[in-house]
């Protein structure tokens, strides 16, 4: 087993390798060929690995590959930590990565820089492995910067963009930020436990419980919420929540099939995984729950707003990616981490798919991405049409899809938490639900129905996609329907986590949500009482109604409620703050600092100060020197004179 | 009241003194510069018989008989680098003679 | 077989007296001096290979230790030796000069065999600073050193060269006469004896540990540099030569790092327990205060140079938070301490080596370095933009890359010490990747800037190869440091126990 | 006592006459104060039982030096007025240093230690004593190596004096037989060609 | 009279055989015929290392004094005396072509360099005032001489004027000092004199002190130590270059070899006063020195400054008061002697006919037309500043062992600090002949003779050579004082 599990990163990263490192010798096809038949053996093992902890109940793996490194009696090591969690998550990655896969050649078939794509997404498919499979907080964190990386290199992929370049730096930045964090709690985590391994961790978590400590002088801290804070941090960071979210609508710059693979459904959710990978971290701090529920909470209704004033198909995906993220969040906060990895997987095949949708959309109307231009496509691409009402309703989590499932069982978590901020996290959930239906239908309305704006050229040209496109997309959209039905009750209710997600007692979400389950048929059928479902209709019929029926009413809403739809237009003014507060403000900063400083001060003053200093005693002193020989000898006088009044005198 | 030895130290300290106020008072003419200077070996010179004197001990003299002679070559060369010197400048003033300085 | 050799002696005076040949073999035929060059690097780099494989991690005494009496005078001996502190720094030497000269190779034209035989010479001296364990031998190769350092700067460097190499040569020279006082004094403390493990076991008075714990620390500061004594470094770097810029950022700042390790802590440890603050905070500003000074740079090689800077002040802050985590009760994390630092000195030297041969090769083909020039390298040079990319990431520590893993330990240690501490430091990450990679992204990305960057060429074998061997080093230096951390174990633990013994 | 009034009265000559070496304002007539010293001083020197050097000081330095210095002061033709300016102007400064000078010196040689209780007056001298055999006796023997240095040093002057100031006159007319007879056609005789004039 | 002993000549047969043999090259050189001039200087030559072998054949194992004990040859004059020769023989020969070339290629030039050597060699061995006195004397009028010896040179013979007055002077305060102290003591004997100023110490502190000022300044005159230094910036500037290559080598040894017979053997009872003030003075040289070196443009003069300033470094050495000072001082004194051998050997190798090397920027680019000069003279330049691995740090690290041993710590500090102001101008020198461009006139690569090629490069990597085993010439210092 332990090869296999060797095996399932190393196969994309051979792939990645080989395309990246002789994408020239081998060709575009060659390229292709081998990065697809890499992800596709590490899918094939990560299934193999699935079935062998789902169903064959294996024992859970966690053995060092290799000692990275010991110092001070601390072993960091290199390892794989096998359990549910685990293949659960690698069975996404690899499963939605060898889709993109797939899809990337129909979507890149005219880029220039085709093997190097796949050489980086399939590079990304490692890295993300690595963190997922890690043991370990280093190597989480290595795969957790890894895939920042990867992110970079992708959304600035076209990299003659000025827009490309400005957010894959941004992206990295606020990344690193939350990375920040991130290594701060693994600092607190390493010094407390004296363990970077996982389970030594979880085992002595006991010694930062009892532990304060001092962040602000006077004011004691207990050591675990420090700990999970930070480390949260982090999470909020690669997960984009609030404010660490700027960076995730801009990496849309980045070609699609990246959009959907690291942007929607794997990396950003890496956040989500450290958490419930965290969990018998975070369940020993009340504090940080309420912090992650809170953030969570307000990513998840604020962020969905701005999606409907968005006029970009893919930014309105983007934005619903974060307020999915959110409502995963909230999960996390609620206790409920089965409950985030459940829609985390359910949102990863959705979202994929809806962002290859978008793409398939974005080939078709020549690159074209703002749906003001669109408009009844849906006579053009009918296999696009359909997938996308399938990943829309699951998005808005009508009953029966997947997003439902899992949706609704984040929903009825956070009804029944109770840390602090779980009713505001309950409100803004709530009305969640009828913002991600309104702004998801307006753009599925805007796309495919109503009357086509696009110009005639474009029309002309309109077509269905490749197979090679749509592949993908039907292979995404098969499980968008049915992977609720089919796993809710083992991922939820199953005890499926048990051995990876530790709750106390005392956090009873999702044993309540377990009350309530009674079969997911019985689960579906409950969206008709009264409840979020009906918050989703009344979404979906607002949009109708709005953009398709009464187009008017938009514009007036727009001009009537100016304020706030500047407010969403602007995005709640988050980047313009960063640029002047962050950004100008370090350039300002590095220029005072360097100038006033650095140049005149130590520079100018000190150090060409002094030269200037002994030069300019040096013109003045060797004046001493007039040439007289009265003077000489005036001198010497006056020096024995001196001498002589200390040796007599003195 | 006879003469000690310390009248003859007073006399030397007196001419020594007088040497230094010539070198300094004489800013331009070297020749008188040379003669202060003279003035100085002088009072040594009074200085180590008077000493000698007292001490009962020939060395003093011995000593001055070989400042006279050096004196003397001292003069010597000290005119012929003045004559030189006049040669090249066309003068003698000290002010004159400050080609270099700083 | 290697058992009988002095081999320490041989990695010393084998790039010297071959940098003689290399003078020698002259100018007339260029391609000969450069061949006696390579030959010689190589063959250095080869004899120090033993130094590692042969190298007992069980010990902490100096190994491959020759000692004759040299000047007996002031009982002045030719003494060197290694231990795992050194040992790591003389490879890099070795491996560092190797590059150095293939990156030299043809750009080099005026008066090529000087400027070969300057980095033989310097390298030579750089690997007898430190073997030293004299401390008068290692003055001298302390000095010594900055002669080639300051020709390389002042003859084939840029426009404004004479003002940075003067500046470099007096900033260093004060810096170092101080502790030549500071070591003479000791030598009488100690009844006539130079060498530095008698100075380790000299009992000092807290005023005397001070005062010479402040001469080295102007010595060495200088040397590291750190903030506020760091202004040298970012105009040497700007107007060095490529490889005066490589082995200047890539071993003689290690030199102060390593002097502190030599010297200050063994030799001062009450006085650095006393100090630690002063250091810890030269430390953190130059994190902190450089981070952002590199941000508004317009000149590469002056953003690499204070990139340099704030990269440098983790070393000194891993030496010095020991102090601070030994308050702590169980000092766990002080050998963590030490080792990161160590391990951000080799890693920097790969990386700083590396960012400046980036730099080389685009002014090769541009001459010019201000960021504004430049725009889209990328497309013109692919392959390049691939390795500049991958050493700016090393350079914002991305984890993988050996630059991580000295950040990463230091951090780490230094938490345990203090929280803010550990903040501050870690604010590394961000800025140091947000003035790397801004910079990246003006000059190798966008679309291509001027007619300039559209007539450049990608980088040939020669380039590819230099940039490859250092890529590879930062690579397995930071996916597999424990070969690095190993040797350094017996050498730190030994340190350790030796500070927290008070000398007064 | 009579020794005493010969002290006083040629110690304040010598005083006086030093004085004028320093203050007058044409350098032949302080030359000539110089001599004047020097022969009062000479007189003190005698008084101190150093009959030798006393005549030394005279034949050697007014018979020869100053003679050098009076020679060499008209020989070179030198502005005096000049000379003398800022004469007044520097005067204080002088007079104060020379006051300071005597301050400082006066405070060890009028102490204790040089006094007469230290160094009385020595048994006056046998009337056979001859100064000049003591010191020619004591010269040639216990400072015979002084004595050839001594030598030497006149000889360096006499080297320096030469070379220094001897001049060959370039304008004088001489004739050299040995060039005359030397010299051959070669020398004085040019054969210039020219072209022939055929037309 | 009657007890007259006829004194031991032999200790004294360095300074016969060379008095004899000077006398001989004065001689023959009359008859010489200008062209044949070069019979001269190996006369020359032959002269000072009959010496040599003459000082090498009497040298003995530990010292020997003779002439009513005025005269003593020990280890520390064997030594200097070798040194001293040693360095006018490289002096003579590296001044030949600039002779030629400046049209004073006379054979006083040598007979008045032997007689200033004869003095020096006398200042090594003297044992009391007089001889003292003597030697300074022979030394010092042999080079008022030749300073002023290019006679159609105004600054020469105004250095010469300069110098003159000024020497004159300080001889004169120099004997007043002596006259003082035969007073006090009744003895021109050093030795004597030693013993008893030891009993007069404590009853007559202010007037051995007042003597000691005047011998102290007469002395710093010598040296060239502020405020006593004004001579020697114009005289270094002013005189020919071969003779400031004169001056400012082996003079200075000869003034070492005075300030220790006086200070050392006859006054190290008032050890504590000299040493107060050669502190005062060595302060005072090396700030000045260091300080107006920067603003100079003429490459003599601002080697004269740094002499004043390294006369500080040597007084540091002496006031430490010990064996191991003295033996310091006199290690900085050789090594600056052969490092300033090379400095104006190469500045005189850059005369040519026409043209004076004497400014800084005439040596502009040197690296480029004489790489290998452009080398010695860098090396020479690191070792005045005290840079390893040239010597010129080991004479910096012996001085400041020997004063911080005498627990004078902050004295080392300010000493390294000038130290570190005269890097600066140094490195100019550096700088210019390596980093700017080259001037037409040096274009020209340097034509001279082969021997002195020769000898100047044995000469500049003497300067590396004894860095790396200083222990060389070290022992012998040691021993001097041993």
């Amino acid at each position: 087993m332990e090869s296999i599990y060797l095996a399932i990163p190393l196969a994309s990263l051979l792939g990645a390798v080989l395309a990246g490192f002789f994408g020239k010798q081998i060709g575009r096809a060659g390229s292709h060929w081998v990065t697809i038949l890499g992800v596709g053996t590490s899918f094939v093992l990560s299934l193999l690995v699935l079935k062998d902890v789902a169903i064959d109940d294996a024992p859970i793996y966690n053995q060092a590959l290799y000692t990275w490194m010991v110092s001070d009696g601390i072993r960091f090591e290199v390892g794989f930590l096998i359990d549910s969690l685990t293949a659960l998550m690698m069975v996404v990655v690899t499963g939605v990565s060898l889709m993109v896969h797939i899809y990337t050649i129909g979507y890149m078939h005219d880029d220039p820089g085709y093997q190097r794509f796949f050489s980086y997404i399939s590079l990304f498919t490692f890295s993300m492995l690595m963190l997922v499979m890690s043991n370990n907080f280093l190597q989480l964190f290595f795969g957790w910067e890894a895939v920042g990386l990867v992110s970079y290199l992708l959304i600035g992929f076209w990299f003659t963009r000025d827009t490309a370049i400005y957010a894959n730096l941004k992206a990295f930045l606020v990344n690193r930020v939350g990375d920040f964090g991130f290594l701060l709690g693994i600092a607190v985590v390493l010094m407390y436990t004296g363990s970077l391994d996982y389970y030594e961790v979880f085992d002595r978590a006991d010694r930062m419980l009892f532990a304060t400590t001092q962040v602000i002088p006077g004011v004691d801290w207990t050591v675990i919420t420090l700990a999970c804070i930070l480390l949260f941090v982090g999470a909020m960071g690669k997960s984009a929540q609030v404010p660490l979210h700027v960076w995730l609508p801009d990496s849309m710059e980045g070609p699609t099939p990246i959009s959907a693979l690291i942007h929607a459904a794997t990396m950003v959710t890496a956040g989500i995984f450290m958490v419930a990978r965290m969990s018998p971290l975070f369940e020993l701090s009340e504090t940080a729950l309420s912090v992650v529920i809170v953030i969570g909470a307000t990513t998840a209704f604020f962020m969905g707003l701005i999606g409907i004033v968005q006029n970009d198909i893919k930014r309105v995906v983007a934005y619903s990616t974060l307020s999915q993220l959110g409502y995963m969040t909230v999960a996390l906060g609620a206790s409920a981490y089965s409950a985030a990895i459940f829609h985390l997987m359910t949102h990863a095949f959705f979202k994929a798919l809806l962002f290859l949708a978008a793409g398939s959309v974005i080939i078709a109307m020549h690159h074209e991405q703002d749906i003001r231009k669109m408009g009844g496509l849906k006579k053009y691409m009918p296999i696009t049409y359909w997938v996308s009402l399938i990943g829309s309703l699951a998005l808005i989590g009508f009953p029966g899809f997947a997003g439902y499932f899992s949706k609704d069982a984040i929903i009825i978590a956070t009804k029944n938490a109770t840390v602090p901020g779980a009713g505001y996290a309950y409100a803004m959930v709530l009305m969640g639900v009828f913002v991600t239906a309104f702004y998801s239908f307006r753009m599925f309305f805007l796309v495919f129905h109503g009357e086509e704006r696009m110009d005639k050229h474009t029309k002309e040209h309109l077509h269905e996609t490749a197979p090679v496109v749509t592949f993908p997309l039907i292979m995404l959209a098969i499980p968008s329907v049915i992977i609720g039905w089919l796993t809710i009750e083992t991922v939820l209710f199953g005890g499926y986590f048990d051995s990876a997600i530790f709750i106390l007692n005392e956090h009873g979400a999702m044993a309540a949500v377990a009350d309530a389950f009674h079969g997911p048929l019985n689960f579906v059928l409950h969206a008709l009482y009264p409840g979020p479902a009906y918050l989703a209709f009344a979404g979906v019929g607002a949009a109708w109604y709005i953009y398709l029926k009464k187009p008017s009413i938009a514009e007036q809403a727009k001009a009537k409620f100016g304020f706030i739809y500047n407010l969403l237009d602007n995005k709640y003014y988050f980047d313009r703050f960063n640029e002047i507060v962050f950004a100008s403000a370090s350039r300002g900063i590095g220029n005072v600092l360097w100038r006033l400083g650095d140049a005149l001060m130590i520079d100018g003053l000190v150090v060409n100060g002094s030269a200037r200093l002994v030069g300019w005693v040096s013109g003045i002193v060797r004046h001493v020197q007039t040439g007289y020989l009265n003077h000489y000898a005036f001198a010497m006088i006056t020096g024995l004179i001196l001498l002589l009044g200390w040796a007599v005198l003195g | 009241m006879t003469v000690e030895l310390s009248h003859y130290l007073i006399l030397a300290a007196v001419l020594f003194s007088i040497s230094m106020a010539g070198i300094v008072i004489n800013r331009k003419n070297i020749i008188v510069l040379l003669m202060s200077i003279e003035l100085m070996l002088l009072a040594v010179n009074l200085n180590f018989i008077a000493f000698s004197h007292y001490l009962n001990d020939l060395a003093g003299q011995v000593f001055v008989f070989f400042i006279l002679t050096v004196a003397a070559a001292e003069a010597a060369i000290g005119l012929a680098i003045l004559v030189v010197l006049f040669r090249n400048k066309r003068s003698i003033n000290v002010e004159d003679i400050s080609e270099m300085k700083g | 077989m290697y058992a009988d050799w002095p081999l320490l002696s041989l990695v010393i005076w084998t790039p010297i007296i071959g940098g003689i040949l290399v003078l020698f073999a002259g100018d007339k035929e260029p391609s000969g001096a450069r061949k006696i060059a390579l030959v010689v690097s190589i063959v250095t780099f080869l004899l120090s290979i033993p130094l590692y494989s042969q190298f007992n991690t069980d010990t902490h005494l100096v190994q491959f230790v020759e000692r004759h009496s040299w000047i007996p005078a002031f009982n002045i001996e030719y003494f060197i030796g290694i231990d795992g502190i050194s040992m790591p720094l003389i490879l890099l030497t070795s491996f560092t000069t190797v590059i150095v000269v293939i990156s030299a190779w043809e750009v080099i034209q005026y008066r090529a065999s000087q400027y070969f035989a300057a980095f033989l010479i310097m390298e030579g001296f750089m690997i007898g600073t430190f073997s030293a364990l004299d401390s008068i031998l290692f003055y001298i190769f302390f000095e010594a050193m900055l002669i080639p350092m300051f020709l390389v700067i002042g003859i084939w460097g840029g426009a404004n060269r004479i003002y940075a190499t003067l500046k470099f040569f007096l900033y260093t020279f004060i810096g170092s006469v101080l502790m030549l006082v500071a070591l003479i004094y000791m030598y009488n403390k100690s009844d006539g004896s130079f060498a530095i493990f008698d100075f380790h076991h000299l009992p000092l008075s807290m005023t005397e540990q001070i005062l010479i714990f402040l001469a080295f620390l102007v010595a060495f500061a200088v040397k590291v540099p750190m903030w506020p004594v760091h202004t040298w470094l970012p105009d040497a770097h700007v107007e060095a030569p490529t490889g005066g810029s490589v082995i200047l950022a890539a071993i003689m700042l290690k030199i102060g790092g390593y002097g502190f390790l030599r010297f200050s802590l063994p030799i001062t440890p009450d006085a650095s327990a006393e100090l630690d603050w002063l250091i810890i905070t030269m430390s953190l500003t130059a994190v902190v205060y450089i981070g952002f000074v590199a941000l508004v740079q317009q000149d590469m090689k002056k953003l690499i140079a204070y990139s340099s800077i704030a990269h440098m002040g983790f070393v000194t802050l891993g030496f010095f938070i020991v102090f601070r985590i030994m308050d702590v009760d169980d000092a766990q994390g002080s050998a963590l301490a030490l080792e990161g630092g160590m391990v951000q000195m080799v890693s920097h030297g790969f990386i700083s080596g590396a960012m400046f041969l980036c730099v080389g090769v685009m002014y090769d083909r541009m001459h010019s370095r201000q960021i504004a020039d430049y725009g889209g390298v990328a497309n013109t040079m692919p392959v390049f933009a691939a390795f500049m990319v991958f050493f700016a990431m090393a350079n914002a520590g991305l984890p993988g890359t050996s630059g991580f893993v000295g950040e990463f330990m230091v951090i780490l240690a230094s938490f345990k010490a203090s929280f803010w501490i550990a903040f501050l430091a870690a604010l590394t990450l961000i800025l140091g990747a947000a003035y790397t990679l801004w910079m990246v992204k003006r000059v190798v990305y966008g679309g291509i800037g001027n007619d300039n960057v559209k007539a450049l060429t990608d980088i040939n074998k020669r380039e590819v190869l230099f940039l490859s061997l250092l890529a590879i080093a930062v690579l397995v230096l930071g996916l597999w440091p424990d070969p690095l951390v190993n040797v350094m174990h017996a050498t730190i633990d030994n340190l350790l126990n030796h500070i927290t013994l008070s000398k007064i | 006592m009579i020794e005493t009034i010969v002290f006083y009265i040629f110690a304040f000559s010598t005083v006086v006459t030093a004085t004028a070496v320093v203050t007058v304002r044409n350098p032949v007539h302080a030359a000539l104060f110089l001599v004047l010293t020097f022969f009062t001083s000479a007189i003190i020197w005698m008084t101190l039982e150093a009959e030798f050097l006393a005549i030394s000081l005279v034949l050697v330095y007014v018979g020869a030096v100053m003679v050098l210095f009076l020679f060499v002061v008209m020989m070179l033709d030198i502005n005096i007025a000049r000379l003398r300016d800022g004469f007044v102007k520097y005067l204080p400064l002088g007079v104060a240093v020379a006051l300071i000078m005597l301050g400082l010196m006066l405070n060890v040689v009028t102490s204790d230690i040089f006094s007469a209780e230290v160094f009385s007056e020595p048994a006056a001298r046998a009337t056979d004593y001859s100064n000049t055999k003591a010191l020619g006796s004591v010269l040639y023997t216990d400072y015979v190596f002084a004595f050839e240095i001594a030598a030497v040093i006149l000889l360096v002057a006499i080297i320096a004096a030469i070379s220094l100031t001897m001049r060959k006159r370039t304008h004088t007319k001489y004739q050299n037989p040995s060039e005359q007879i030397k010299v051959r056609k070669a020398d004085r005789l040019r054969i210039v060609k020219m072209p022939a004039n055929g037309e | 009279m009657s007890d007259f002993i006829q004194p031991n000549l032999l200790p004294a047969l360095p300074e016969m055989v060379m008095l004899a043999m000077t006398c001989l090259v004065l001689v023959v050189d009359l008859f010489l015929p200008q062209e044949k001039r070069g019979f001269t200087l190996l006369l020359s030559v032959l002269t000072l290392l009959l010496t040599v072998a003459a000082v090498v054949f009497v040298a003995p194992a530990d010292s020997v004094s003779s002439f009513g004990d005025s005269f003593v040859l020990d280890q520390f004059a064997v030594t200097l005396k070798i040194a001293i020769c040693l360095v006018s023989i490289l002096v003579f020969i590296y001044s030949r072509d600039y002779l030629i070339d400046h049209d004073i290629y006379k054979g006083e030039y040598y007979v008045l360099g032997l007689f200033a050597t004869l003095g020096m060699l006398i200042m090594t061995s003297a044992h009391s005032f007089l001889m003292i006195y003597l030697g300074l004397e022979l030394l010092s009028l042999s080079l008022y001489a030749m300073i002023a010896f290019n006679r159609k040179s105004l600054i020469a013979s105004e250095s010469a004027m300069k110098y003159f007055v000024l020497g004159a002077m300080a001889s004169g305060l120099l004997l007043y000092g002596i006259s003082i102290f035969y007073g006090m003591t009744g003895t021109l004997n050093i030795n004597q004199l030693a013993t008893v100023v030891m009993a007069q110490s404590e009853q007559n502190p202010v007037a051995l002190g007042f003597a000691l000022t005047f011998i102290v300044v007469g002395l710093s005159f010598k040296l060239g130590a502020v405020p006593f230094h004004m001579w020697l910036p114009d005289i270094y500037q002013g005189s020919p270059t071969s003779v400031t290559l004169f001056i400012g080598t082996a003079p200075k040894i000869a003034g070492f070899a005075m300030a220790i017979r006086l200070l050392v053997d006859g006054l190290s009872e008032l050890q504590v006063d000299w040493s107060q003030m050669l502190m005062v003075l060595a302060i005072a040289s090396m700030a000045l020195g260091n300080i107006i070196a920067i603003a100079q443009t003429n490459f003599k003069r601002m080697l004269a400054y740094s002499t004043i300033s390294h006369v500080g470094f040597i007084l540091l050495g002496i006031l430490a008061g010990n064996a191991n000072g003295y033996s310091s001082a006199m290690f900085y004194t050789l090594t600056y002697a052969i490092t300033a051998l090379v400095a104006f050997g190469i500045l005189i190798l850059l005369n040519r006919k026409g043209f004076e090397a004497e400014n800084i920027s005439d040596l502009s680019g040197l690296n480029h037309t004489n790489p290998w000069y452009a080398a010695m003279l860098a090396i020479a330049m690191f070792s005045m500043a005290g840079v390893p691995p040239t010597v010129g740090f080991y004479a910096k690290l012996t001085v400041l062992q020997s004063v911080i041993s005498v627990d004078m710590v902050w004295l080392a500090v300010t000493a390294v600090l000038f130290s570190v102001i005269g890097l600066f101008y140094y490195l100019r020198i550096v700088k210019v002949m390596y980093f700017d461009e080259s001037l037409e006139e040096q274009v020209t690569s340097i034509k001279q003779s082969l021997d002195v090629k020769v000898l100047l490069s044995v000469n500049g990597l003497s300067l590396i050579a004894l860095g790396i085993f200083p222990s060389l010439l070290m022992a012998y210092c040691i021993q001097a004082f041993g």
